[in-house]
């Protein structure tokens, strides 16, 4: 039963991860590639953690150390991507041509031109 | 056991891959990022090849250490290396084309260099041989004679304390080594016979800047240094949509909050390295860890918050003390018992606090040289001034700067 | 044999580290306090191997397993010291001409700012601790990690002027060769303890009669490879000329008189008291590496300009010259071997200490510059005429018993290496008489615009090493019987001192060498090759280059790659000999 | 089958040496020495290696055995893992030297590339 529930939780890990790979590699352009590999992280990553620590049976010292590394992953991966896209936008890394929203360059010329 | 293979196997990929990429890529940046990668897959090896205090140094260097050390170098240079052509500000040589060469010369040369290596290790004992005599004896000494569980450690400061003794001179003179290059300018009382031959090759070697870069240089270092005036402290109050990159120092609220949380634990988890006599690795990657939540705090609050805990001057001293104290460790074990590095210290019952006699001792002070050290490295590395090459004519040298920074 | 005295050997190692540690902290208060208290450092480390040399020269090999750890049936696990003659004639060389160096760099490069003198005084002092540590450890990872040692305490003495262009870009050259050099030697460690389990002398010694693999002759291609390189030879030397041409006077005099030493001694350890059961054909390859280096070094050396270069070429063409005396391997050529190097080290030392003096006096490195220092500078003159004599092998000095024992060991059945000894003997002769008439006999018509006074510290030096140049030539018998032979014969009876580093201690006996100071043929040599090389002095002071020289010259294309890629030949040529013969 | 570890380490070394030859840009040369030294530590370890051993750590033994058994047991090789310990940190420390090193010849040569910085040369 125990392992049932582990393979089945790893599963949903491998499954977000592929899909989050797919997305980085699909993705048009840097903003939405970023937010795909976070996908991976937090959505791939936990699950498996989880799975694994069903799997070993939830010793104390194991049981410790898996919810250290879950509650890092939680906390410093969404900021490392916040760094990372805000970064490159204030430096001006040109966007989807379809994107909707303003680059970073227009907000300043519109309110120039105003 | 095939398991053990498959994770062995992707980590080789995982490494060679990082590897090949190095060597690849054009841009440097990116060459920085495929070094982090292998360090990264070197990491996943050590830990699959049962090294876990290895594993713990290389974690560091290869994700935060040798990349901030990479970038501040190629930062510096930038500012400083004559821009191609002006027209599209590319670098010649940061993201030009990568001048080659003799490429068949070295294509011969490595590979014959591969082909002696991979003879001398086919000659080698695979790994179903028997531990070598030594390391049995290490195994089986590492209870007896230090309390401690944890071999490595008893090798490493115990039994081969000389070895440790010379790598961590090897440490001090790498230190001393940068902190001697990246000096700044020191006013000296009397005639150096060099400086008159310095002043004949500077002029044919450093060449007038002729380019904008080269007070582009100056205007670098000074917004370094003497902070411009107007840059808020943190960037949150700045608009998003202006383009120019942030003149803030620190990071936006977000990451400033992320590092608050994580910075206790990477403490935490450091100093338990080197907290207990049978701890994995002792003082080698506790030190490295503490380099790692330095830089952590500095690139997320800026150098101003972190000057107040790093000054140069404070740390060359803890670092001196460091040494000394290694040294007191090892030499305390001549008059006490008769042998320069013996153990000196009683020995407690395993896996308590004080187990592993002169082990915890030793490592404790490594700790102490090798956190100090490295910090001394990397803020050396970044507080180089460009005051010792041939300055412009109007030579305005600002000595004001607040000391070495 | 009372082993509490063995346990001091650990100690010669630590105080010169003391003072190193001491030095940077007491930069700040006051620049002559570090050096007093560095040279202090190193007095007291030269005393306590002084202390050991009675009992190590008749023969004793002194043992210190640090730490107590001793061997358990056979198998070393700590680390382990031995004081043998060999070694510690290392060791007090490096020591006494460590002190004197620094005794020269308080006269010398005293005005330097206090901190930047702690970092020097720090670094001069990890370089000696190493090498008198890599002289006397008896452990091959030992041997490495202090290698790498002197290694980094050398990037920061090349490039310590970092206002010369010429001091960073050599400072780099030689970061990059010697790093590549570190990492071969790395890789032979590993491959030697991964083959045998073994790390300490004996053991890797009895391990390897016992049990010998192909991994250990790449392992030795890339040992000769390596230190090869921290010893100049030619492939790897590429580094060595850029050092000494931009480092500071007294650091220039140690790399020479020291450092490179440090390299040889490596090679000689490997080779005769480690791997001598299973090492192929090595001695045919070092006669070749060395051969070439005499000749490539002495030529390089006849076309220079900068003085400090053109004693750095000299100093690899000497290392050639030793390097062949190793490679015959009988015990009178291993005598003259050691002879020889202790006698380089102290007539280069004083070459480049007169060299600095100049640079100090007059800031000019350049030949072309100089002229007429005799008139202004008589005793730098003196010194240097000294030094160039005792190299030529004149008489009373130093030069000529070494070099008479080694061209006596090769006249039985290696003719062709005596032809290439004597004429690189020329060529060194008319490098060093062209240099000493270009700087001190040619008369200079405008007058040197600034000259400073000697200090103190350089007189002493002059004569020190002066007197000890004459002293060594002047006495050989006293000095073969007592210091030499014993020296030489920890080479020649390697089995012995392997098995005493892993007992508890040994003796080993002195190698059979006799020197007769009126041999005919040695004076005929000596002086024909004086005439010879300074008729050569004469003809290329009025002529130009001739095309061959410019060859060699154009090989050495000054950029990092070339270089690395001489190296690397280097090292696949030696281990493709290696294994293949 | 350990080989496989050996042939990748001899293969990251030989991408290192091949980066010293050919590339002219001096941070570049310093990459490939990073490389031929991260080859040394997985060469190392992968020397260390014994088959199906565990880390060399005689705390909390698998169930069953005692320290002793394990420390009889089939182990990895601690006196190599010692060599690398110290060898990664240091590696960080000495690559600091260099690229002190290239800043300064940056400084003064305003190039990076090994051709121009050839003043020293015949």
């Amino acid at each position: 039963m125990r392992t049932g529930i582990a393979v089945a939780l790893c599963a949903v890990g491998l499954f977000f991860s592929l899909s989050g790979t797919v997305g980085v590699w699909r993705m048009p352009d840097l903003y939405t590639r970023v937010q795909a590999a976070t996908k991976t992280i937090t959505l791939g990553a936990l699950p498996t953690l989880v799975g694994v620590v069903v799997a070993s049976g939830a010793s104390p010292p194991y049981l410790t150390r898996a919810m250290l590394v879950g509650f890092l992953l939680l906390t410093l991966n969404p900021a490392a991507s916040h760094a990372l896209v805000r970064a490159a936008y204030k430096t001006g890394t040109p966007q989807w041509r379809h994107a909707v929203s303003r680059g970073p360059g227009e907000v300043a010329q519109r309110r120039a031109e105003s | 056991m095939t398991w053990f293979w498959v994770l062995d196997v992707v980590c080789l990929l995982w490494v060679v891959a990082g590897a090949v990429l190095v060597v690849w890529l054009r841009n440097l940046s990116g060459a920085v990022m495929a070094l982090s990668l292998t360090g990264m897959g070197m990491t996943m090896l050590f830990v699959v090849l049962g090294a876990p205090d290895v594993a713990h140094a290389e974690v560091v260097v290869g994700a935060i250490a040798l990349p901030v050390l990479y970038l501040v170098a190629i930062g510096k240079c930038r500012t400083v290396v004559e821009r191609d052509d002006e027209s599209t500000g590319e670098d010649r040589e940061l993201h030009g084309g990568e001048p080659v060469r003799r490429r068949w010369a070295a294509v011969l040369l490595s590979a014959g260099v591969f082909t002696g290596l991979v003879v001398a290790f086919t000659g080698l004992p695979d790994e179903t041989e028997e531990l070598p005599a030594v390391a049995r004896r290490a195994m089986t000494g590492a209870l007896p004679d230090f309390h401690t569980t944890e071999p490595v450690s008893a090798v490493v400061y115990g039994y081969r304390a000389m070895d440790t003794f010379g790598e961590t001179f090897l440490l001090l003179a790498a230190v001393v080594g940068v902190m001697v290059l990246t000096r700044t300018r020191e006013a000296r009382q009397g005639f150096v016979g060099e400086e008159r031959a310095a002043d004949e090759e500077q002029e044919d070697v450093d060449h007038p800047p002729r380019g904008s870069s080269s007070d582009e240089a100056r205007r670098a270092e000074r917004v370094e240094e003497g902070r411009a005036p107007e840059a808020p402290e943190t960037p949150d109050r700045e608009g998003l949509g202006a383009p120019a990159p942030e003149t803030a120092q620190a990071m936006s609220v977000v990451a400033r909050t992320a590092v608050r949380v994580a910075l206790p634990l990477l403490l935490v988890g450091g100093l338990y390295l080197v907290s207990q006599g049978y701890s994995p690795g002792g003082g080698f990657p506790a030190g490295a860890v503490l380099l790692g939540a330095v830089l952590l705090v500095h690139t997320a609050f800026g150098y101003d918050r972190v000057r107040a805990v790093v000054r140069p001057r404070v740390l060359e001293v803890v670092e001196m003390l460091g040494a000394a104290a290694i040294v007191g460790v090892l030499a305390a074990g001549l008059p006490l018992e008769g042998s320069f590095a013996a153990n000196w210290i009683p020995l407690a019952p395993e896996q308590t606090l004080r187990s592993g006699g002169m082990l915890q001792a030793f490592s404790v002070s490594e700790l102490v040289e090798v956190g100090a050290g490295l910090t001394i490295v990397v803020f050396s590395l970044l507080g180089m001034r460009h005051d010792w090459a041939e300055d412009d004519e109007d030579g305005e040298g600002d000595e004001s700067g607040e000391g070495d920074a | 044999m009372s082993g509490a005295s063995a346990s001091l050997l650990p100690l010669a190692v630590a105080a010169p580290i003391c003072g190193a540690i001491a030095a940077p902290l007491l930069g700040r208060l006051w620049t002559r306090l570090t050096i007093a208290v560095s040279m202090l450092a190193l007095v007291v480390s030269c005393a306590l191997l002084a202390l050991l040399a009675p009992q190590v020269y008749d023969g004793e090999v002194l043992v210190e397993h640090v730490g107590n750890w001793h061997p358990v049936d056979g198998s070393q696990l700590g680390v382990t010291f031995a004081a043998d003659p060999f070694g510690l004639t290392f060791a007090l060389l490096a020591a006494a001409i460590g002190a004197i160096l620094l005794l020269l760099t308080i006269s010398e490069l005293g005005d330097l700012g206090g901190k930047e003198m702690g970092g020097y005084a720090c670094l001069f002092q990890l370089l000696v601790a190493a090498l008198v540590a890599s002289a006397l450890t008896a452990d091959v990872l030992d041997l490495f990690v202090w290698f790498e040692v002197a290694a980094l305490a050398s990037y920061g003495l090349t490039g310590f002027f970092l206002e010369r262009p010429l001091a960073l870009e050599a400072a780099f050259k030689t970061m990059v060769l010697t790093n590549m050099a570190a990492f071969f030697v790395f890789v032979a460690v590993a491959v030697v303890y991964a083959g045998h389990g073994a790390l300490n002398y004996g053991q890797v010694y009895a391990a390897m009669a016992e049990a010998p693999r192909t991994a250990d002759l790449v392992a030795l291609g890339l040992v000769v490879g390596g230190f090869g390189t921290k010893a100049g030879l030619v492939p790897f030397h590429g580094w060595l000329a850029d050092a000494h041409t931009a480092a500071p006077g007294p650091v220039s005099a140690l790399f020479s008189g020291l450092m490179v030493n440090l390299g040889l001694l490596g090679i000689a350890r490997f080779v005769f008291d480690v791997q001598a059961p299973n090492r192929g054909d090595v001695l045919g390859l070092l006669a070749v590496v060395g051969g070439f280096s005499a000749l490539v070094g002495a030529a390089m050396a006849l076309a220079q300009d900068d003085l400090k270069r053109l004693l750095a070429y000299d100093t690899v063409s000497q290392m050639g010259v030793l390097m062949v005396a190793l490679s015959v391997g009988s015990p009178e050529s291993l005598t003259g071997m050691t002879y020889h190097m202790v006698n380089h080290a102290l007539f280069k030392t004083l070459l480049f200490v007169c060299a600095g003096a100049i640079v100090h006096a007059t800031g000019m490195t350049r030949l072309s510059e100089m002229g007429g220092l005799a008139r202004h500078r008589p005793l730098v003159t003196v010194a240097f005429v000294v030094g160039a004599a005792a190299i030529a092998g004149v008489p009373p000095l130093n030069g000529y018993v070494s070099l008479g024992l080694i061209h006596h060991a090769l006249e039985g059945d290696h003719p062709v290496e005596l032809f290439v000894l004597t004429l690189a003997q020329a060529l060194t002769v008319a490098a060093l008489a062209r240099a000493t008439y270009l700087a001190f006999f040619r008369r200079r018509d405008d007058d040197y615009d600034r000259i400073e006074r000697l200090g103190a510290g350089m007189l002493v030096a002059f004569g020190l090493l002066a007197g000890a140049c004459v002293a060594f030539g002047a006495l050989p018998t006293l000095v073969l019987d007592h210091v030499v032979r014993p020296a030489a014969g920890s080479l020649v009876h390697g089995a012995e001192y392997a098995r005493a580093t892993l007992a508890d201690g040994g003796r080993v006996t002195p190698a059979e060498a006799t020197f007769d100071y009126a041999d005919p043929r040695q004076a005929l040599v000596i002086g024909g090759t004086l005439l010879l090389g300074l008729l050569l002095a004469r003809w290329v002071v009025r002529h130009s280059e001739p095309s061959l020289l410019t060859a060699v010259r154009r090989a050495h294309t000054g950029s990092v790659n070339d270089y690395a890629s001489y190296a690397v030949m280097g090292v696949v040529v030696s281990v493709a000999v290696l294994v293949l013969t | 089958m350990i080989l496989v570890n050996y042939a990748a380490a001899a293969l990251v070394f030989c991408l290192g040496v091949y980066t010293v030859l050919t590339r002219r840009n001096l941070v570049k040369i310093v990459m490939g020495l990073s490389l031929m030294e991260s080859a040394g530590y997985v060469l190392l370890i992968s020397m260390a290696y014994r088959k199906g051993s565990t880390a060399p750590v005689l705390l909390h033994p698998p169930s069953g055995t005692t320290e002793q058994e394990l420390a009889h047991g089939n182990v990895a090789d601690p006196v190599l893992q010692n060599i690398a310990l110290t060898a990664v940190v240091i590696g960080v420390a000495v690559t600091a030297v260099l690229l002190a090193g290239v800043v300064r010849v940056a400084q003064h040569y305003r190039s990076l590339d090994s051709d121009d910085v050839r003043e020293l040369r015949g």
